[in-house]
């Protein structure tokens, strides 16, 4: 019993992180069209962003983060407003676009910072403890930033003429730019602020956990499996399924062990796909 | 499809241009020995094959410095080409292959066990010589006579500081954890039958390649309650990760890893020694003031800074065996002789020591180099100086 | 050609829902081969949807739909056309990047047709200018002779049913004369049923001897439109506004 | 109305004959070549471009797959499996199996999967990869877990070994060969449909095409011709290996099939020439490697939309249509007659 609920709390820790990410990668997918395969590249940048600025520059870690997640912003920002946006309707094209900025960022990186980890550690490093159960403070910190970012996402989008205009975006560009909104204004903010989401995530979870050029891989990967769990560009889908990704991950590697624990998660999602096409929350299975 | 015969015949003459590339012809002037390098450069294990390809071009320094091979009597200039074997089975045979046609007969590396099996086929129909490394259970053996072992695998090293591991931390039980591909399983695996050996109950746990978050994994360990784990062979990343999660959660037994050094990356990765509390692990070269020169040496005769990564010596000593095999030889092409040369050689090296060939226990072949090695230790939270450890030898 | 009576679409109780949104309910008309039948009604009053319903695009959430007493509920897109039952597009639907010739082509290897079916529209593509226009790009033609074109795909599969939704949107006054030129092809050399999904009452007027008016989903009122077209609650619900957005 | 007849050339089409020809014509290179680095070179690309059909197969349907490594797997492992077990090592039969095997195992696989369009089907095939993976982990005694299979015999042409690096070349070739046959049978005779498909599903089902009729048709010869590059790679390496068919190396199919140009079967084997060379030619850089690769892929989609090859057609179609305008109506219409024939 004490085991189900320690493991359940390292399932939600989990999921916070997910969440996080899976976030950003939905949004440019339901508001773009867009498969980022950058995604993961963003989250290493946002990290080695906040490590160079407190160790090089000396800034406090908070400021680190603010700096990390306005810097993958931009980058992501430049990106989309003058390579990404001239074949946004090109799925295919986008996915090479992004797939190649990924191995750019990513050897970039190796060739600045080195291929080895640096020392990058959470400012706070304590845990809570008491009667079996273990909690580091880190963990909840990630968790409290994750529901702000969530609750903030979900304003933007549903409470804010930015997301009013997102939406109609996403749901059909000739009628949404025929009524005024502009893509070319848009796309950029939105993919900015994914990008900057992965950034954020980075610079707060690889102090956590560790920081190195490659660690994008995994991150792209996860992200994938959540937002085809949750329903593709469902913003409460990633939601919902980073914790379920997270919950299953916790239970399926602390009972089955690591390798099969993952095949376990495969092909539950694989499952989930083949009785339910559009994710646990997607719309209907989109044609882009 | 609206193609027209014209625009076909183009496009294709574009093709056939791109198909003509140009080749590299051999050189047939003054005598030229080639070492080849095939190794990882890029992505995340780059440090290795830069460590391995640093090694090789200050051996070859050396050997021209000192005229040390002759070919026909003749003093032969030493060169190196090195190509990335981008840690993947085909990118090493592709490597391989690559050299084969600039007319390479000597192979120093890989460093990780899929490329060895990448590259040993290919070595094998150009009759190459291979100094490689890679702990696979199958990393050398009778079927390969040129392929040698540039250091030896667990099966050399493990049941040695398990010992000491066990005097200094008195563990009975350890798990050992290492991700589920073929550079995790076949160290977890000796290195877990080297505890049963010493009379600690072992067992193994491996986790998927890629994961970023260890917790559940811990958790798993956590609830084997083991008196001690071992990370094998995990990445230094990985290991730093774990050592950190099973901290958090409450572990105070002895962390091992017996896989390969990356000490430093792990303690800055875990947080600092006090992290790591009782840690153990492998270090493949005993560096003392004598295996320093080297770097000194590299300097003056290389005019930069050596690669960072402390497999250079290692990779060091191991050139200068194929480099002393070529000179005894004299030759640079023909591999059973230059293999024959080298088997023959005593194994010693000027800065890191005497040692021996060994390997005819575990892969039935005895072309595996024994150097003295290390053996590292962090006792709650203060590093100890590495422990110096003969060359291991079969018994 | 099965004999008059015997291609009779019935549409009985049909229904649809998506999540909680109820586009259409206990929808029932029969429409007798040969016949041309109007549907009218508001944007969103679900009549594009009918049409998906029951050209099998979608499934119904109730009802049946049957192409003289065969059960045609519930079988996929392909099956239902190969039955007889084929849809027009409200908005241009062609295969863009193949020329028109290509795309008639298509048509008729998909509806496994012979060369025989090339025979039967050659009026059909002179009268609407389409033949010299047969190696053109499908999206590089006018507007208008992207619909006809769409209606010509529909006609060489040879359907005993044909089902358009909206034909006339968007073409100018000479181009409306076409869909009226298209329907009685399709009436005399098919012996097809038509069933018109459309806004604009002149054409209406002109084609159907019957129609149904939809309103939020329900049936509202059916039977010729000089009679229905003057009900009351048909005017509110309907006619009034359209007949300004239109002009 | 004027019957176009085409002549049997022209329905073939130009860039399958002229990719089946360059295939045909590489084995030359074992014939002339004396270079181990033109063997491995060709045998990379070969193997590349066997890899890329597949892409292309599917992307004949608006289909991206990332599923080339799973098949490959299947068709690679399947060989080493019959080679160690039951030692069989005749070519024709274990090629006939590295189909057949993949072939068969995409038919319930595609029932699942085929369903799912769009991105969808990206994420999927990405996942199948990831499964490829554990699965051959976690079985050692079939797949030899993450050691792979080694030792696999060597390959026999009634009963002649083909062991040296121009004996395994020729398998290559062989084999690269018959998936370029494979793939341009398919994609010919069923251009018309394929095109419908993947321009305009909805229309092409209302038309009567039984659309998942020739899904479930290119996706299992499309699995088939991955098996045949999985049966390629496990032959010149002489081992299977999980590492040859890592989730990731899907990618870099996915790549030479785009950014050689998916509009034509060239595409494929210019992309894979190009970027094999490439990669050969940066992997001399080490460390800049992945950066270059980057690159050269930002900077062909960019400037090159259609891939080289449909970006070099479109140039000289310009070039074609100001100097001769009277013949731009002839191939189109040569393709419409096939209804009318």
């Amino acid at each position: 019993m004490e085991g189900l609920v320690a493991t359940g709390l390292i399932g939600i820790s989990l999921g916070a992180q997910y969440a996080l990410l899976a976030l950003g990668f939905t949004l440019i997918f339901g508001i773009l069209g867009v498969v980022n395969f950058a995604h993961g590249g963003f989250y290493v940048l946002g990290g080695y962003i906040a490590y160079a600025t407190t160790t090089h520059l000396g800034a406090p870690y908070p400021v680190a983060v603010v700096i990390a997640a306005l810097g993958t912003a931009g980058l992501g920002y430049v990106f989309e407003r003058f390579l990404l946006e001239r074949l946004v309707d090109d799925h295919l094209a986008t996915l090479m676009l992004t797939l190649g900025l990924y191995l750019m960022m990513s050897s970039g990186i190796l060739v600045v910072f080195g291929p080895e980890s640096p020392s990058f550690e959470f400012p706070i490093t304590g845990v809570l403890r008491g009667g079996g159960f273990y909690f580091p403070l880190q963990n909840l910190i990630v968790l409290a930033v994750c529901i702000v970012a969530i609750v903030t996402l979900y304003w933007l989008v549903y409470h804010t003429d930015f997301g009013r205009a997102l939406r109609a975006l996403a749901d059909d560009r000739a009628v949404a730019a025929a009524q005024g909104l502009r893509p070319k204004l848009l796309f950029p903010l939105a993919f900015a602020l994914a990008t900057g989401l992965a950034g954020l995530t980075g610079a707060l979870v690889t102090p956590i956990l560790s920081l190195a050029p490659h660690i994008g891989d995994p991150v792209l990967a996860t992200s994938f499996l959540i937002v085809i769990l949750g329903g593709l560009g469902s913003v409460g889908g990633a939601t919902v399924a980073a914790f379920i990704v997270g919950l299953i991950e916790a239970y399926s590697a602390v009972y089955l062990g690591g390798s099969k624990g993952a095949l376990a998660l495969f092909t539950l999602v694989l499952l989930m796909l083949v009785i339910r096409p559009s994710g646990l929350f997607g719309r209907e299975a989109r044609g882009a | 499809m609206k193609t027209t015969r014209r625009n076909v015949i183009l496009s294709g003459a574009a093709v056939g241009a791109a198909m003509v590339v140009p080749r590299m012809a051999a050189f047939a002037a003054a005598p030229e020995v080639k070492l080849g390098v095939v190794g990882v450069l890029s992505g995340p294990a780059a440090q290795w094959g830069l460590a391995l390809r640093g090694a090789v071009e200050f051996v070859a320094a050396e050997a021209n410095r000192d005229g040390l091979i002759k070919i026909d009597g003749q003093p032969a200039n030493v060169s190196v080409v090195a190509i990335d074997s981008k840690y993947t089975a085909e990118g090493a045979a592709a490597a391989a292959n690559s050299l084969a046609g600039q007319g390479v007969k000597m192979i120093l590396g890989p460093i990780g066990s899929p490329e060895l099996t990448g590259i040993k086929p290919i070595a094998l129909r150009n009759s190459m010589l291979v100094m490689g490394n890679g702990y696979a259970k199958d990393a050398i053996g009778p079927q390969w006579p040129l392929v040698f072992h540039q250091g030896p695998g667990p099966s050399g090293w493990a049941d040695p500081i398990i010992k000491i591991a066990k005097a200094k931390f008195g563990m009975k039980s350890v798990v050992v954890v290492a991700p589920n591909d073929q550079g995790g399983t076949d160290i977890a695996s000796v290195d877990a039958q080297a505890y049963k050996a010493n009379g600690i109950a072992a067992t193994e746990e491996y986790y998927q390649r890629g994961t970023t978050n260890f917790a559940p994994i811990v958790t798993r360990i956590m609830n084997q309650k083991p008196e001690a784990v071992d990370l094998a062979s995990s990445p230094p990343g990985d290991a730093g990760i774990m050592v950190k999660q099973l901290r958090q959660a409450g572990f105070e037994g002895a962390i091992g890893r017996l896989g390969g050094p990356g000490y430093s990356e792990i303690s800055r990765v875990a947080g600092g020694d006090e992290v790591l509390k009782d840690f153990y692990w492998y270090e493949p070269v005993f560096i003392d003031e004598k295996v320093l020169k080297i770097a000194d040496d590299y300097k003056t005769l290389m005019k930069t800074e050596r690669p960072e990564n402390n497999l250079f010596f290692q990779w060091v000593s191991a050139a200068r065996m194929v480099a002393k095999a070529i000179a005894k030889a004299g030759t640079a092409t023909d591999t059973q002789k230059i293999a024959a040369a080298l088997r023959s050689l005593p194994v010693e090296d000027p800065n890191l020591g005497a040692g021996g060939w060994i390997g005819q226990k575990f892969f039935g072949v005895n072309q595996e180099l024994s150097f003295p090695f290390g053996v590292g230790l962090v006792v709650n939270g203060k590093v100890q100086p590495v422990q110096r450890v003969d060359a291991a030898t079969e018994t | 050609m099965s004999p008059s009576g015997h291609e009779t679409l019935e549409v009985v109780g049909l229904s649809k829902r998506f999540g909680g949104l109820q586009v259409f309910q206990e929808i029932s008309f029969t429409l007798p081969q040969g016949e041309v039948l109007g549907v009218i009604g508001p944007n969103g009053a679900g009549k594009t949807t009918l049409i998906n319903v029951i050209s099998g695009k979608l499934a119904p959430t109730a009802g049946r739909v049957l192409l003289g007493r065969r059960e045609m509920t519930g079988q996929p897109l392909h099956a239902v056309s190969r039955a007889g039952i084929m849809r027009s597009f409200q908005q241009t639907n062609t295969f863009s990047t193949a020329s028109v010739g290509e795309n008639i082509a298509r048509a008729i290897t998909f509806s496994g047709g012979g060369s025989a079916a090339w025979q039967a529209i050659t009026g059909m593509l002179d009268e609407f200018e389409l033949a010299p226009r047969l190696d053109e790009q499908s999206d590089k033609l006018p507007y208008g002779l992207q619909k006809m074109l769409g209606l010509v795909l529909a006609f060489v599969t040879r359907p005993k049913v044909l089902l358009l939704d909206e034909p006339a949107a968007g073409l100018e006054g000479r181009e409306r004369g076409r869909v009226d030129s298209f329907v009685r092809h399709a009436r005399e050399e098919l012996g097809c049923s038509v069933l018109i999904v459309e806004h604009d009452m002149d054409l209406i007027r002109r084609l159907c001897p019957n129609i149904l008016v939809l309103d939020a989903g329900r049936l509202l009122a059916s039977g010729p439109p000089a009679e229905v077209l003057a009900r009351k609650d048909v005017i509110d619900a309907y006619v009034g506004a359209v007949e300004e957005e239109v002009a | 109305m004027n019957p176009y007849r085409s002549t049997l050339f022209q329905r073939i089409g130009f860039g399958e004959t002229l990719t089946v020809a360059l295939i045909a014509l590489t084995f030359l290179v074992p014939a002339f070549a004396t270079n181990p680095i033109v063997f491995s070179v060709t045998n990379q690309v070969l193997v590349a471009s066997t890899a890329a059909f597949s892409v292309y197969i599917m992307l004949r349907m608006n289909l991206l797959t990332f599923a080339v490594p799973t098949f490959m797997a299947l068709g690679g492992y399947t060989v080493a499996i019959f080679g160690l077990r039951f030692g069989v090592t005749d070519v024709v039969l274990l090629a006939a199996l590295a189909f057949v095997v993949p072939a068969l195992f995409a038919l319930p696989l595609g029932a699942l999967v085929l369903r799912l369009r769009g991105v969808y089907f990206v994420l999927v095939t990405f996942v199948l990869t990831e499964i490829t993976q554990l699965v051959l982990f976690e079985t050692p005694g079939l797949s030899g877990g993450s050691n792979g299979l080694v030792g696999i015999p060597i390959v026999t042409f009634f009963g002649i070994p083909l062991a040296d690096n121009r004996a395994v070349l020729e398998v290559t070739i062989g084999l690269a060969l018959v998936a370029a046959l494979v793939t341009a049978a398919l994609t010919v005779r069923f251009r018309q449909h394929f095109a419908a498909i993947e321009e305009n599903e909805l229309l092409a089902q209302s038309l009567g095409l039984v659309v998942w009729h020739y899904k479930a048709l290119g996706f299992v010869v499309a699995a088939g011709v991955s098996g045949l590059a999985g049966f390629a790679l496990v032959n010149m390496l002489l081992m299977a290996h999980p590492s040859s068919f890592n989730p990731l190396s899907s990618v870099n199919y996915i790549a030479y099939a785009i950014i050689g140009g998916k509009g034509s079967m060239l595409g494929p084997v210019v992309g894979a020439t190009v970027l094999v060379f490439a990669s050969d030619l940066f992997a001399i850089k080490g460390e800049y490697s992945q950066f270059l690769f980057g690159f050269l892929l930002v900077t062909v989609v960019l400037v090159a939309r259609d891939g080289i090859v449909g970006t070099i057609r479109r140039w000289i179609c310009r070039s074609a249509r100001t100097s001769s305008e009277d013949r731009k109506a002839a191939v189109p219409l040569a393709v419409a007659s096939e209804g009318r024939s």
